[in-house]
């Protein structure tokens, strides 16, 4: 397995690294809404102790 | 339990009105076939069982939407949950009212549906037993549907996107059960297969929407 | 239950003792997976031959297999979460299992692009109406709807065991879907296509030196989900548990 | 006129001792929290009566002690067992009145009295006194959706009349009653607590002054 034969894929290279790349780009994704959902929910504790304290 | 169904029969006589909309809604959406797709005898017999079960499925999706909102909205809902006796009971026979009421007009219809896709007429003994076991199966998913969304006020977009997915393999072993019998094969097979679909959402779905109409009353 | 038994049960499942143990548990899944997917990689990109049919174009299933049983078990993993949760009313099972359902739904998504994508050299078409992908495809629309119905009501506590319940009729309904479509294809057999490029290949993969980076592709993709579905399980026990004491600790907030 | 299991030995006694011991129930509207560490103690033969502004939980605790859904915190003992231990059977002890008036609109008030003695079942039904304080014949023989909002709360108070399980849970019944309406109610609830039973009322209307509670419990204040 050469190098060309690596980029190239034996010419199916348009369609082994989309396939590789969108897969990747999914998972990465969902890293991306991981980070975001855990800062939803720190924001969302924070706030649930202000209005908490207000009430009582 | 009879007096219980007696009872829903009664119900539902008397307000048949509301039992109306989704017969029309089946006619209606059966005869838009022939005008999208042309008139010609050939194609719409080759396209007549698709079309039956799938607007059956879309009919029964629409109409089971509020099964259980009634009873949620006037408060009879909680004096079910409330009953000693099984829930899962009380169910099937809110659920076999509602095929009476709902699934049975849609099969007494697919003759005249079968009439207007020029359907080969020996045929439709396998196309009426093969309706009545798919929409016992669809009622009976149409129930968990409306049990899920008793609570909410917007479920009728939800439903089919809950339900579809699970009616598929009802989809597929009805509409071939007709498709092969009108290539003169045997239709058996999938009656079989369809006949056992429909006992073990019998015995499974009402132990589901029992659970799910605890779960929409829980506080 | 005995009481052992139930004892380690809610030990284990109170969601502090959760929040603070699902760290490094969380740490060494993300380690290993990203060790594992490298060298599946370098395995069936590099070393693997090419096949004697397909030429390198089979190298798609060493994303699209993983994936496809990756959209499997964790549809299984709702349902199995969802039970746990109805039946013991354990409130960390309904926040893994709201965690893991958008993984299920990404890792189907995944199964369905790079299906199509081998497809299109082996078949011509990027859609073809295979049994596999046709089921895939139904599963799909099953995470979708556990998830909307989910996220529908705006007291958490009923969307979780209403979407649980689906899942566990769902997850009943995922063998009956597979089989039925199979059913539908070999009826179809004839019309359409002669065999097809996804079950004639799989058979075939005999050769060791193929199959031993596709085991490792799908230890990395476990690791991955099991490193992905704690991190946001922690994020989920928060959000159901907005109003307790070591909700607050952890967050760090005065 | 025995009150309880008529087919487990006549009186409300044989079924225990029909006390209701709330203790530390947390009580929470889906993210909300309504009220902390809620103690209650309702004997036999006596009712509590809830009061607080509205959305204060007065509905949800009524509905938690119907057995519609668990408490996170909290236990909940009638006769000496906690709802887990009662199970299903919790659900024979239990009659409740909610906002919504729990007839089917179709059916004739006789209709719906008949409905509602299959769901609850022989044991759980029983013959009131012969002036019944809610008679329902007095009532147009029409489907209940052409009656007014006072006919149908009539209706289903006469529902609860015909009931024989111990724990009565009304939230807000004075609702639509004109004034020997809410009498007739009064007459009912004493009736009940005489023969043995408990009830716990959550209302915002002032009780008939022949009701008096045994505890008053307010909430609305997160203690």
């Amino acid at each position: 397995m050469t190098w060309s034969t690596f980029w190239s894929m034996g010419g199916f290279a348009l369609y082994v690294w989309p396939a590789f790349g969108f897969g990747f780009l999914v998972m990465v994704g969902n890293l991306v809404a991981a980070v975001r959902l855990e800062k939803r929910a720190r924001r969302e504790v924070r706030e649930a102790r202000e209005t908490h304290d207000l009430e009582s | 339990m009879n007096g219980l169904l007696g009872a829903q029969l009664r119900m539902i006589y008397r307000a048949r009105g509301d039992y109306l909309a989704p017969v029309i809604f089946y006619v209606l959406v059966a005869s838009l076939f022939p005008l999208a797709l042309g008139p010609s005898p050939r194609l719409l017999s080759l396209i007549a069982p698709g079309v039956i079960w799938i607007d059956a499925t879309l009919a029964s999706v629409v109409a089971f939407a509020g099964l259980f909102r009634d009873d949620h909205d006037d408060g009879s809902l909680e004096q079910m949950l409330l009953s000693p006796r099984p829930l899962e009971l009380i169910v099937l026979v809110r659920v076999f009212a509602g095929w009476v009421s709902l699934s049975l007009p849609l099969v007494l219809l697919a003759p005249l549906l079968a009439l207007w896709f020029s359907f080969p007429p020996p045929i439709l003994p396998v196309l009426l037993v093969s309706l009545v076991l798919t929409t016992g199966c669809l009622t009976l998913l149409g129930a968990l549907g409306s049990a899920l969304t008793v609570g909410l006020r917007h479920s009728l977009v939800l439903l089919p996107v809950l339900l579809l997915p699970l009616a598929t393999p009802v989809l597929i072993f009805g509409a071939h059960a007709v498709l092969l019998a009108e290539r003169g094969l045997d239709p058996r097979t999938p009656l079989y297969v369809l006949a056992a679909l429909f006992f073990l959402a019998l015995a499974l779905i009402p132990k589901a929407t029992a659970a799910a109409l605890r779960v929409a009353l829980e506080v | 239950m005995s009481g052992r038994w139930s004892r380690w049960i809610h030990r284990w499942a109170s969601p502090p003792y959760f929040y603070r143990v699902s760290r490094p548990w969380g740490r060494a899944f993300a380690v290993v997976s990203f060790v594992a997917i490298a060298i599946g990689l370098y395995g069936g990109l590099w070393l693997a031959p090419p096949d004697f049919q397909q030429g390198n174009g089979f190298r798609i299933i060493y994303m699209h297999v993983p994936s496809a049983w990756m959209s499997l078990f964790i549809f299984v993993f709702l349902a199995v979460c969802g039970l746990i949760g109805l039946i013991w009313r354990i409130k960390l099972a309904h926040a893994m299992a709201s965690a893991a359902a958008p993984i299920g739904a990404a890792f189907t998504a995944i199964t369905l692009v790079t299906g199509s994508l081998w497809a299109k050299p082996m078949w011509g078409t990027f859609w073809v109406w295979d049994a596999r992908l046709t089921s895939e495809l139904i599963l799909f629309f099953l995470y979708l709807g556990v998830i909307a119905l989910s996220r529908s009501f705006e007291n958490p506590q009923t969307g979780d065991r209403a979407a649980a319940i689906l899942a566990i009729v769902g997850a009943v309904d995922v063998p009956i879907i597979h089989y039925s479509v199979d059913w539908w294809q070999t009826l179809h057999q004839g019309s359409i296509f002669r065999g097809n490029p996804f079950d004639g290949h799989l058979h075939t993969t005999v050769a060791p030196s193929m199959l031993w980076p596709l085991l490792v592709m799908w230890l990395g993709f476990m690791c991955y989900f099991g490193a992905l579905v704690l991190w946001r399980a922690r994020s989920e026990i928060l959000l159901r548990q907005l109003d307790t004491d070591w909700a607050r600790e952890a967050v760090g907030a005065p | 006129m025995p009150l309880g299991r008529g087919g487990r030995g006549g009186g409300v006694i044989a079924c225990g001792q029909n006390v209701l011991d709330i203790e530390g129930l947390v009580l929470r509207r889906g993210r909300r929290l309504l009220a902390r560490r809620v103690d209650l103690r309702v004997d036999r033969g006596a009712f509590a009566y809830i009061v607080g502004p509205n959305g204060s939980g007065k509905s949800t605790l009524l509905r938690v002690l119907a057995g519609f859904g668990r408490p996170e915190e909290g236990v909940i003992r009638w006769s000496g067992r906690t709802i887990g231990e009662w199970g299903g059977a919790y659900r024979g002890e239990v009659a409740f009145l909610g906002h919504l008036e729990g007839i089917k609109s179709m059916l004739t008030p006789e209709e719906n009295l008949a409905y509602r003695r299959l769901l609850v079942g022989p044991t759980g039904w029983r013959v009131p006194t012969p002036s019944p304080f809610f008679d329902v014949s007095a009532l147009p023989d029409l489907p209940c959706q052409r009656l007014s909002a006072g006919q149908r709360r009539r209706v289903s108070l006469a529902c609860l009349e015909y009931s024989a399980a111990p724990l009565w849970l009304l939230d807000e019944p004075l609702t639509a009653l004109d004034h020997d309406g809410i009498a007739a109610l009064g007459g009912l609830l004493a009736r009940h607590l005489t023969a043995g039973g408990t009830a716990v009322v959550a209302s915002h209307q002032p009780l008939p002054p022949s009701l008096v509670p045994a505890t008053v419990l307010e909430l609305g204040t997160k203690r």
